[in-house]
């Protein structure tokens, strides 16, 4: 439990009443975006778990699933989030360094990366969708030729996980933008970014369970 | 287990039809008169000590006791050693439980919202309704293709969860004569308590003689075999025979010739062409007031035959 | 904590050059994914377990450069930790009933 | 103990009158309000459930049809388990009177994150409007439990229904999340960890629990619910699926939610046995422990709800096996409490009879708990009304005792006013026999067989559950008088003064009802908390 306070110089933020000091505040935000992760962690794990369970008990129909991926485009989008992790990471750096111009700038690629993830996830919707590659009960075998009559749990997982973790890109992105127009606003400043410190991490959360989905749907299988 | 019989007339558990139900009550009397100690102990301390210790004056001095790590062992321990030994017992019984024995009489079941259908080896099928011989291995293999339900009789103490999608498994050997209460045990809808059947254990003897009565159900007038298939469906669960009264679906009491009021369509002759859509394709005509979806098909599950003696059958419900 | 990376609140500061070193590693490592998927069928049973090491290495960095997890307090570790440690008792405990049931089918 | 600060008798301000109107309410970011906000829609959930209840052991009173059809009765089932499960049990007390006692316990101003909390509050409201709007479609019947196969075929708005219990499990995540980093990073000066309360101890284990088993509530939530609409097939096995998976992933949840429910109430008999007994505490650190003990433990207990599922025998020979560990830390407080009133000073004040009543019931409870973790015995039991009575003897015995004696308890600190002490005890009579004339038959019941979720049943049982409705209306009476005693003591009761029991730990060194900020002077901490010397 940190309790010194240190006296900053200049524009002191100011912190909630019920905490002692700004440095305060700052530690225990922290720790609540922590504890916000351990969940994020486990529901997609639960996922995770069920992929892996079905996948050891139907491992010929969760590779012909995989060979519907295009592992180009999941490719792509690795390299996408992974680039946009770097500039996340880079717009807390320019703000502990108080530059603020630079740190807005990171947050901009990193929507903008975002946005290209989203959009090369919804080429390959339309066209799984074009393909009639849907989940589930919607999953036309005859149209697919699929060997298995229940590749569409397959797709079940592949939309569920992806989707879900689209939901999460699609939110990064919504709190990203609030953090930019904040930083152009100036509330941030070496003091005070608390705020970029745990989306920074939320967003890093939703690189890291695509660096997983990637390998999981598109190369293994 | 002579000392536990004290406790036997607390415990209310039904007749004990099998060796392995006396084996279980065991284990619970054991257990119960445990309980029934540490609930003296806990509760009667409590009492004593809340009359005992019962505030006198405003400003009663009280021990300044923190801890006593010599009695704190003590109750962290003994409760330890009596949870691992009864653990220890019903994993020895368990196992009994669920070892299947080899050359069984094997019946096949299968539930179905909301009845128990039994097929014999024979290919003598009945419904709600099964007997078995006395003091032999008898293990059920059991299907459901819509929910879970689970197949529980209590006087043998077994149940077990009717999964679809896969076989699952039970085996008793009955040393008690008599008949016994079959349930569901795991909620299956509308009708789950009235999901029940009836075991009958008889002699040897009877057994293969009722076996026997039963397979020459192919011989018996058309009409009659539609009665026995009425039964064996368990149709009675949710249709009414013998008066107009509603179950879960129309009353099946005079209904033949006459008409019928359909949801969202003009009315039907209740004719052998409708009965028949009715059993093959039952959400084809929903009559009137009645929900859509709850009656399932039997379509596969019925030759024309069949088909033909339950539609006798109903013709002559006057 | 590193000497001089330190701002005014006493917080830690990554270097520049560290975020570029990881994110080169981050690409190395994708690249190497991919050509380790390219060569599946000699690794054969191995391709899976190579490509989730990957993943892994990679995750690993994202923890502890990206999210600071180096340098956070044990108690944000333990708690960002127990996430995963749950995780794993779900998969073991469920997993435990599935090989046992379905896998090594046994009942009947 | 704690060199508190004497509060300045001069202004009559308290949080209740700091300022006023609903909108005040509405938008409120301190702890004390929400924890009224919580505890007025908690008791209007409690009421409807309540309801259902009287209706189901109506129904039940005799063979056969009574006063509705089994459809009816299924749904009122249905409801009856989730608003009590999801809108009452788990909200409960972590909700009311950890929100409310929390940050006076540890001398904080507030909870470490007031909006958040504030959000878990409308979460709650918007998944409960969410779960009674299914009332004005297709109500649902599928159990509390959402068993699958059962809830992908019903053709009712199970979708919704499962929706809203997502949503109210986001709104348990925050307020655990929140009590968290309350505990690690709001106490005040002095405040170490083993000079908290063991009130906090046991909100604080729940906090764990809720943070790391909602989540897995949640993705199963939304898989039932894609399996629903599309038909994915990982529990249905028509695709290959399995049903039993959802019973692991649900279970991983809902047992440890029996936790949720049950460990803040061991909290607050804690509290009330040594303030009544004028006592220390016998053992802190055991049941501090105890309680993070049996957190921690049950998380990998979960299969002893699916020893007849079809799980495999080793699986269930392992749960079985871990389900006797949890059985010993809770042993362990039910001596340390027994020991807690040895040599102390007891007086019988409302709060402590509802104490004495827990550990009467608890004992109960307890026992029956590990007859059922043993899997031959439950293999009879399970599914029957044997576990209906032992799960109302823990729920309803345990936790709402312990919920109704905290609430007397701190109802002088909650509101400044005393309650009428004769008619709280009459509600403890009522509510105490009234709970064991309805659910020890119960035992009985499933001893003989009688499977639970049971529209009608065989003769045999008839006067078993006669006797047990019988019970159902003294309860119902014993809650009638409490509520009375609650709008009476709030409409009529006499000025509170600031400590009425003579109890030591923090909240009773602030004025009652306490100011808006807790403590008009941060405490700081020298001692325990119930150092009764």
């Amino acid at each position: 439990m940190s309790t010194d306070s240190h006296s900053a110089k200049g524009h002191e933020h100011h912190f909630a009443h019920h905490f002692r000091s700004a440095e305060h505040e700052y530690q225990t935000s922290k720790e609540g975006i922590w504890l916000f992760m351990a969940t994020e962690i486990l529901m997609f794990g639960g996922l995770f778990v069920g992929y892996s369970i079905f996948h050891n008990i139907y491992p010929e129909m969760f590779a012909e699933g995989a060979k519907y991926l295009d592992w180009k485009m999941g490719f792509l989008n690795t390299l996408v989030l992974i680039f946009s992790s770097l500039t996340m990471a880079l717009g807390i750096f320019f703000l502990q360094k108080n530059q603020p111009k630079r740190a807005a700038v990171s947050l901009a690629v990193t929507i903008l990366c975002g946005a290209i993830f989203m959009v090369v996830k919804y080429f390959e919707y339309t066209h799984k969708f074009h393909l009639g590659i849907l989940p589930g009960r919607f999953l036309d075998v005859t149209k697919v030729g699929a060997h298995h009559a229940n590749l569409g749990m397959y797709f079940g997982f592949y939309y569920c996980m992806t989707g879900l973790h689209g939901i999460h890109v699609l939110l990064g992105m919504g709190l990203i933008s609030w953090l930019l127009f904040r930083t152009l606003r100036g509330d941030f400043n070496s003091n005070y970014y608390t705020a970029v410190e745990g989306v920074g991490i939320f967003w890093h959360i939703v690189d890291l369970i695509w660096i997983f989905l990637f390998p999981l749907l598109y190369l293994v299988g | 287990m002579m000392w536990f019989n004290f406790a036997q007339a607390q415990s209310f558990m039904p007749t004990e039809g099998t060796k392995i139900a006396t084996q279980v009550d065991n284990l619970y009397e054991f257990l119960l008169v445990v309980s029934l100690i540490s609930c003296v102990i806990l509760i009667g301390g409590m009492v004593f000590f809340v009359w005992k210790y019962r505030r006198k004056t405003n400003n009663d001095k009280t021990a300044y006791i923190t801890h006593n790590t010599f009695l704190e062992f003590l109750w962290s321990f003994i409760p330890l050693v009596i949870f691992l030994g009864v653990f220890a017992w019903g994993w020895l019984l368990y196992h009994d439980m669920r070892t299947m024995p080899k050359d069984a009489l094997e019946v096949n079941v299968f539930a179905k919202q909301w009845a128990w259908e039994f097929e014999y080896k024979s290919g003598v099928k009945t419904g709600n309704f099964f007997v078995v011989p006395v003091n032999k291995d008898v293990k059920l293999i059991m299907a459901s293709n819509d929910v879970i339900h689970s197949f529980y009789i209590p006087s043998f103490r077994i149940k077990q969860d009717v999964v679809p999608g896969r076989y699952s498994a039970l085996w008793f050997n009955a040393n008690k004569l008599g008949e016994f209460h079959v349930f569901c045990a795991e909620y299956c809808g509308t009708q789950h308590s009235g999901m029940l059947a009836t075991l009958k254990v008889v002699p040897q003897a009877e057994y293969e003689a009722w076996l026997e009565e039963e397979s020459k159900v192919g011989t018996l007038p058309l009409a009659k075999r539609g009665e026995k298939l009425f039964a064996v469906k368990a149709c009675a669960s949710c249709h009414s025979v013998a008066d107009a009264s509603t179950k879960v679906g129309p009353s099946l009491w005079k209904k033949y010739g006459t008409k019928e009021h359909i949801e969202g369509m003009s009315d039907v002759d209740v004719d052998e062409n409708y009965v028949r859509e009715s059993i093959l394709s039952p959400n084809a005509k929903i009559v009137k007031g009645f929900p859509k979806g709850v009656m399932p098909t039997f379509q596969g599950q019925l030759n024309e035959t069949e088909l033909n003696a339950l539609i006798e059958y109903i013709k002559t419900l006057k | 904590m590193a000497g001089n990376h330190v701002d005014s609140q006493g917080h830690h500061i990554t270097p520049f050059v560290v975020y570029l070193k990881v994110a080169a590693a981050l690409f190395a490592l994708t690249f190497l994914t991919v050509i380790a998927h390219h060569f599946s069928q000699q690794l054969g049973a191995f391709a899976a377990p190579v490509a989730f090491l990957i993943a892994t290495i990679k995750a690993i960095l994202v923890m502890l450069w990206f999210m600071h997890l180096k340098y956070e307090s044990v108690v944000n570790r333990v708690i960002f930790g127990a996430g995963f440690f749950f995780l794993a008792i779900l998969l073991a405990f469920s997993g435990l009933d599935i090989w046992t049931r379905v896998v090594v089918f046994s009942t009947l | 103990m704690a060199t508190a600060a004497a509060h300045g008798h001069g202004s009559d301000k308290n949080y209740l009158n700091e300022s006023s109107g609903l909108w005040s309410w509405l938008t409120t970011l301190d702890h004390k309000r929400i924890g009224i906000m919580y505890f007025v829609t908690v008791l209007t959930f409690f009421l409807i459930g309540g309801v259902m209840a009287i209706l189901i052991r109506l129904e039940l009173m005799s063979p056969g049809q009574t006063i509705m059809t089994a459809d009816t009765y299924n749904q009122v089932m249905t409801y009856h388990g989730t608003i009590m499960v999801f809108m009452v049990i788990i909200p409960g007390i972590p909700a009311i009177l950890g929100n409310f006692f929390l940050p006076l316990h540890i001398g904080a101003k507030d909870v470490a994150f007031p909006k958040l909390n504030l959000l878990s509050w409308y979460f709650l409201m918007a998944g409960a409007l969410l779960a009674f709007s299914t009332l004005l479609t297709h109500k649902v019947d599928t159990g509390w439990t959402f068993y699958t196969p059962y809830s992908i075929k019903t053709g009712t708005s199970a979708t919704t229904m499962v929706l809203a219990a997502f949503i109210m499990g986001m709104s348990s995540i925050l307020t655990g999340l929140n009590f968290i980093a309350t505990v690690h990073k709001l106490r005040a000066p002095g405040m170490t960890m083993y000079r908290i309360p063991l009130f906090v101890w046991a909100i604080y284990s729940t906090a764990i629990l809720q943070v790391l088993a909602t989540p897995v509530l949640a993705i199963t939530l939304l898989l039932l619910s894609v399996e629903r609409v599309f038909g994915v097939g990982i529990f249905d096995p028509a695709l290959g699926g399995d049903p039993v998976l959802f019973q692991h992933f649900f279970w991983f949840y809902s047992h440890p939610a029996v936790y949720i429910m049950i460990l803040p109430a061991m909290g607050i008999v804690s509290e009330l046995i040594t303030t009544f007994s004028r006592k220390v505490i016998f053992g802190y650190t055991a049941i501090a422990y105890s309680s993070l003990g049996i957190a921690g433990v049950s998380f990998f207990v979960w299969g002893h709800h699916m020893f007849v599922s079809g799980q495999s025998e080793t699986a269930g020979i392992v749960f079985s096996f871990i389900t006797m560990l949890v059985g010993v830390p809770t042993a362990i407080k039910m001596f340390n409490w027994i020991a807690t009133m040895y040599k102390g000073s007891i007086q019988m004040q409302s709060p402590m009879l509802f104490a004495l009543g827990f550990l009467f019931l608890f004992a109960i409870g307890g026992v029956t708990g590990i007859m059922l973790a043993v899997i031959p015995l439950d293999v009879h039991f399970h599914d029957t009304y044997f576990v209906v009575a032992h799960f109302h003897y823990v729920m309803v015995g345990g936790t709402l005792m312990a919920i109704m004696g905290g609430f007397y308890y701190w109802f002088p600190k909650m509101f400044g006013k005393m309650y009428n002490e004769i008619t709280a005890r009459l509600s403890f009579v009522f509510i105490f026999i009234g709970f064991n004339v309805t659910f020890f038959p119960q035992f009985i019941l499933g001893s003989m067989g009688m499977p639970r979720r049971y529209f009608d049943y065989i003769p045999a049982y008839h006067s078993l559950n006669a006797i047990s409705t019988v019970g159902s209306w003294l309860i119902t009476v014993g809650f009638l008088i409490a509520l009375y005693t609650i709008i009476n003591g709030l409409t009529k009761g006499e000025k509170a003064p600031m400590n009425p029991w003579g109890a030591k730990t923090l909240e009773w060194t602030t004025s009652s009802p306490p100011p808006h900020f807790n403590f008009d002077v941060e405490p700081v901490i020298t001692g325990g908390p119930y150092e009764y010397r």
